[in-house]
């Protein structure tokens, strides 16, 4: 079957900071995205579990975002700027679709 | 005095500071004991549910006077007054940067509603009256501590626009708090009577419950948030909340709250933020350290207040005569 | 009338639908007010049973009569009835493709579980008896609707295989309410009794928390499929549940229900589902538009029935001797 | 005899029993019903916590004796001589492999707490008193049974150290049940009083809603672990309890429990853990099949229990004058 | 420590349809699968969000699949005729496994 | 804007064993890690499912970790130690990262 290159992006952030990454996707018309909850995680700033938690705070989401390649570096730079002050990590790696009108 | 060891002996051996405790053990023992996130979002949104219905109710039954709106603007201007003083009192003992004091200094103007609903019940077991609206200057006082922090924390207040404002302003437990509280104030009685089998009976047990995972959340932050734990940092968790409820205790009295009112009041003052504002300092001052205010809020104020705090108020609303 | 207005009023202004209200609210100020997901289902599974237990209980009590399977097969009846109205409807007023169409009527001629308690709410408050049965029939019009409206879609029902009929006939919320029916049956009053605590006392209760959820969900999804909501699909979502109300009424004065019953039959018609018939609909004909059944029938018909279809369906069946 | 056939036969027209057969109906049948995992946990610790609660405040009241020590001691030495008899037992008869019979002797040496709670129910509805502190006794048969299994699995305990102890030990089940008991016991009848209406009121209730939980994973899981289940392994399952029980009789008779106690003691040791056990075995014998022991626990040996097994004990301990 | 290359399949796909994409992944024997819930998402049709919602209806799961190159096409082939007319993404990307015999 | 190629090490195991493994990352210095629940799943073990689960047993969680190629085999060495002889599956791909201090 015909498929297509094109890149996904993932993006652990704090949940505070969700809506904030998701609306700099929709404004660089990034076509779609979803987000997946963790569980629990560690990284620079210490660890954290959702367990029992009733804010959002201490909690990290996954969001990721197949695009074409073309349109990484537009999203990665406004990205970067959020994400750099927050509690985040992002990476990027290839995967090939089925549909390549859907990107 | 007497009866204020006495009231804080019962306090202290009450089933909700017990199940806090056990949380706190279970946590210290490193027990895998916990309640998934689910069921604790589900247990705030009904306590919040329930006392803002309950107060709503009350004011319906008690009818509405000029005193709620006063005790309203009351509560608005304590919380954005304590930050102030808390912020004052951190840069000049605890050596904290800037923004970490802005970030503290908005907890402990802002409030715990938990810790208010514990003040709640011990006024209920010792009898005692209350304003029915004390809900209402609780969600009242959430916010302005928060507007002045970050304008202290300053230069770092550019991500302070008005999305930011919106969020905090309509966040999920402020509507469900004065949401219910006016929904109780609409169906009154009638209205408390027909739904109390849920919001009211049950309503001990399950803060019993929600208290367990408090202690499990505290003792946890504690263990990881050590590091920032300096006697100066401490000291502060216990003092401030002194200074709150005796500036919440004074303006009580000069607005004329019943003795009741005037330990919410003091409780209010006393009591510091650890859902909502948080989550606002994540966003507006992402620098600050969420593993320093978190656990100094939940594992310090808290169960002082919970302990010693609210009899402690309660006593000092009810001398005066 | 006077009492037709003073009961409206009543409902109106009854903690259920001012948390719907709430729920409403708290979406239009887009607050992120949220109830977690796992909560959502608890409370839509702990509301089945108790309304399929209590039914159960009520047979045993009152003992079986004919109009049971009389009701039980008018039900499916007017269930595979009514999208073929709607179907008609829809075609000739709102320009909406054949497959929107049929989507759309399967959903009318199924039922809404949480309209029919909102309905027994009323009935017991106005201390009007009606079937316990009653919810044997609510489960006995989920389906029907949606095996018709299918087979109008026509050259699409391709992927309605023995398969999705399976999962649609024990889908989960028939097998617990048809579960919870039989349990209540057998073990009659006495079960009713040692479980009364449960799902009786707190019944209303968590029917508020439930609604206030369903006002969230119905408000985002009406800003979200706002763009397909053209007057005629707008009066669609409103004299469709009259038109049901309407066979409904009929149907069971027919049979001989009593008034309570009537006005439950004529609620089950009146009311849209937005849970099981949307999943049914993905699986079977993907190419009719969530974004216009959901909001359809839990922003439109589901709120109108709670407000004004109830109480009018009350007094039309309690007005006829 | 005639009330043990009438005692059975109440108990398998519980609500409690028939949402149990419920959950495995729907199972068989493949519906989709489901209840979430948050949902499913929080039930469990509100179960767990509201058991250790009204036994520590039992306690309270009837004051401490000396037969609370003794029993804990024979439940404990019960719990490490169970999965010795059991293992001869599997490996003489069923061909298990040294291991899956290690694991399987650890479940049936510990217990499951949600049996002690429908015995508990049926000591309740016929009115027999029992000891407080058999939920303590509960607690301390969760843990040697696993020491002594995995002992026996020889060779294989390389990964059984002292931080798979730790986490044993404290695991949440344990904490929450003696926790609660202990804050049962230091509050007292007070302290159950102001929390009754959540802890003793719907509790009945909530455990028929966890039964049809059990029942579904009962279903699936024998659905699943099908191969496993020779006549031999079948048999263990429900003579196992059995001896068990003849053994948890004679050990209370000595001891000088009462009826109540006593039905309770064989209940405990005629029982099969499969929540803690499970998760330990995972740990320490990841080579024992989960498909194995997990059904036949929950498949067999909980049903019988439920059924037959309960009332069979309770009319034994009460028949000895 | 040696690895073996081998292919990643990610289906994300709205919750009613999961059952039949799990069946079409038993039938072809993909050897295992995982699914992982979604919490929200953003498409083509729409966008989101699991809270409060008591359905299936308006979730996405995101089912994600290892299997040997040689099975990609005939999984990717009735998998797409399957996922056409709903809402979905289908992405392949390469992985290594370390155990080559699980797959 | 520049990134920087690391590895991504995915670990499906079963829940009781995943304090174990966040314990090893932790001990081979990983950096960081997430973890992300599983819904349901299948393998050679069986298919299972979190609905209505109690116990920890029986469910699979996710762990991911992104690391410098360099310290892959120092952890997988181990990782599939432990992982070998119990429900589980590991998987490397590729990513790039946009901060590398952060490995
Ligand atoms: N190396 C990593 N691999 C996987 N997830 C990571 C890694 N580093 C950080 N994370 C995730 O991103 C969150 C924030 O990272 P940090 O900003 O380093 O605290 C952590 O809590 C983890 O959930
Ligand atoms: N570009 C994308 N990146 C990541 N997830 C996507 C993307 N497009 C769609 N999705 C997910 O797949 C679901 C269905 O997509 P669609 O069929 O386009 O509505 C969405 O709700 C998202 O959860
Ligand atoms: N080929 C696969 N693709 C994706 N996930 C898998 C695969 N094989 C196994 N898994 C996951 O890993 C778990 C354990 O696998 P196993 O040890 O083979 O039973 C399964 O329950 C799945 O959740
Ligand atoms: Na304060
Ligand atoms: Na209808
Ligand atoms: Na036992």
């Amino acid at each position: 079957m015909k498929t297509y290159p094109k890149k996904r992006i993932d993006i652990m952030v704090e949940a505070p900071l969700m809506k904030r990454v998701l609306e700099l996707l929709d404004e660089h018309e990034a076509g779609g995205y979803t987000v997946v909850p963790a569980l629990a995680g560690k990284g620079n700033d210490g660890s954290w579990h959702r367990d029992g938690l009733v804010g959002r705070v201490g909690a990290v989401v996954q969001i990721f975002c197949i695009v074409d390649e073309s349109r990484v570096d537009e999203i990665l730079d406004p990205l970067f700027a959020l994400v750099s002050r927050q509690i985040g990590v992002v990476t990027v790696s290839d995967v090939s679709v089925i549909r390549s009108e859907h990107f | 005095m007497n009866s204020v060891l006495e009231l804080a002996f019962a306090n202290l051996t009450s089933p909700m500071i017990l199940f806090f405790v056990l949380g706190l053990a279970a946590a210290f023992l490193k027990s895998d004991l916990n309640i998934p996130e689910a069921i604790a979002k589900g247990m705030a949104l009904y306590l919040m549910m329930a006392i803002g219905f309950k107060g709503g109710a009350g004011v319906a039954e008690h009818g509405l006077d000029a005193t709620l709106f006063l005790a309203l603007a009351t509560g608005a201007l304590l919380s954005a007054l304590l930050p102030l003083i808390a912020f004052r009192f951190l840069i000049s003992t605890t050596g904290l940067s800037r923004v970490d004091a802005a970030a503290v200094a908005a907890h402990y103007g802002s409030i715990s509603i938990v810790t208010f609903l514990a003040a709640v019940q011990v006024l209920n077991s010792a009898g005692i009256a209350y304003e029915g609206y004390m809900v209402a200057v609780a969600a009242a006082m959430e916010t302005p501590a928060i507007v002045v922090a970050l304008w202290m924390a300053k230069g770092r207040a550019s991500s302070f626009n008005s999305a930011t404002m919106r969020e905090i302003a309509f966040n999920g437990s402020i509507v469900i708090l004065i949401g219910s509280f006016i929904i109780g104030g609409v169906t009154g009685k009638e209205g408390l009577q027909s739904i109390s089998a849920f919001i009211v009976d049950p309503f001990k047990g399950v803060l019993c419950l929600f208290l367990l995972d408090m202690g499990l959340i505290a003792g946890r932050g504690l263990l990881e948030g050590r590091r920032h734990f300096t006697p100066a940092v401490i000291g502060f968790g216990i003092y401030m909340p002194l200074v709150g409820a005796s500036l919440g205790l004074a303006a009580a009295m000069l607005i004329g709250l019943s003795p009741g009112g005037t330990a919410l009041l003091a409780t209010l003052c006393a009591s510091a933020s650890y859902i909502a504002v948080p989550a606002a300092m994540r966003l507006a001052l992402p620098e600050a350290k969420p593993s320093l205010y978190i656990p100094l809020s939940l594992g310090v104020t808290f169960p002082f207040n919970l302990s010693i705090g609210i009899p402690l108020y309660l006593s000092l609303a009810t001398a005066v005569p």
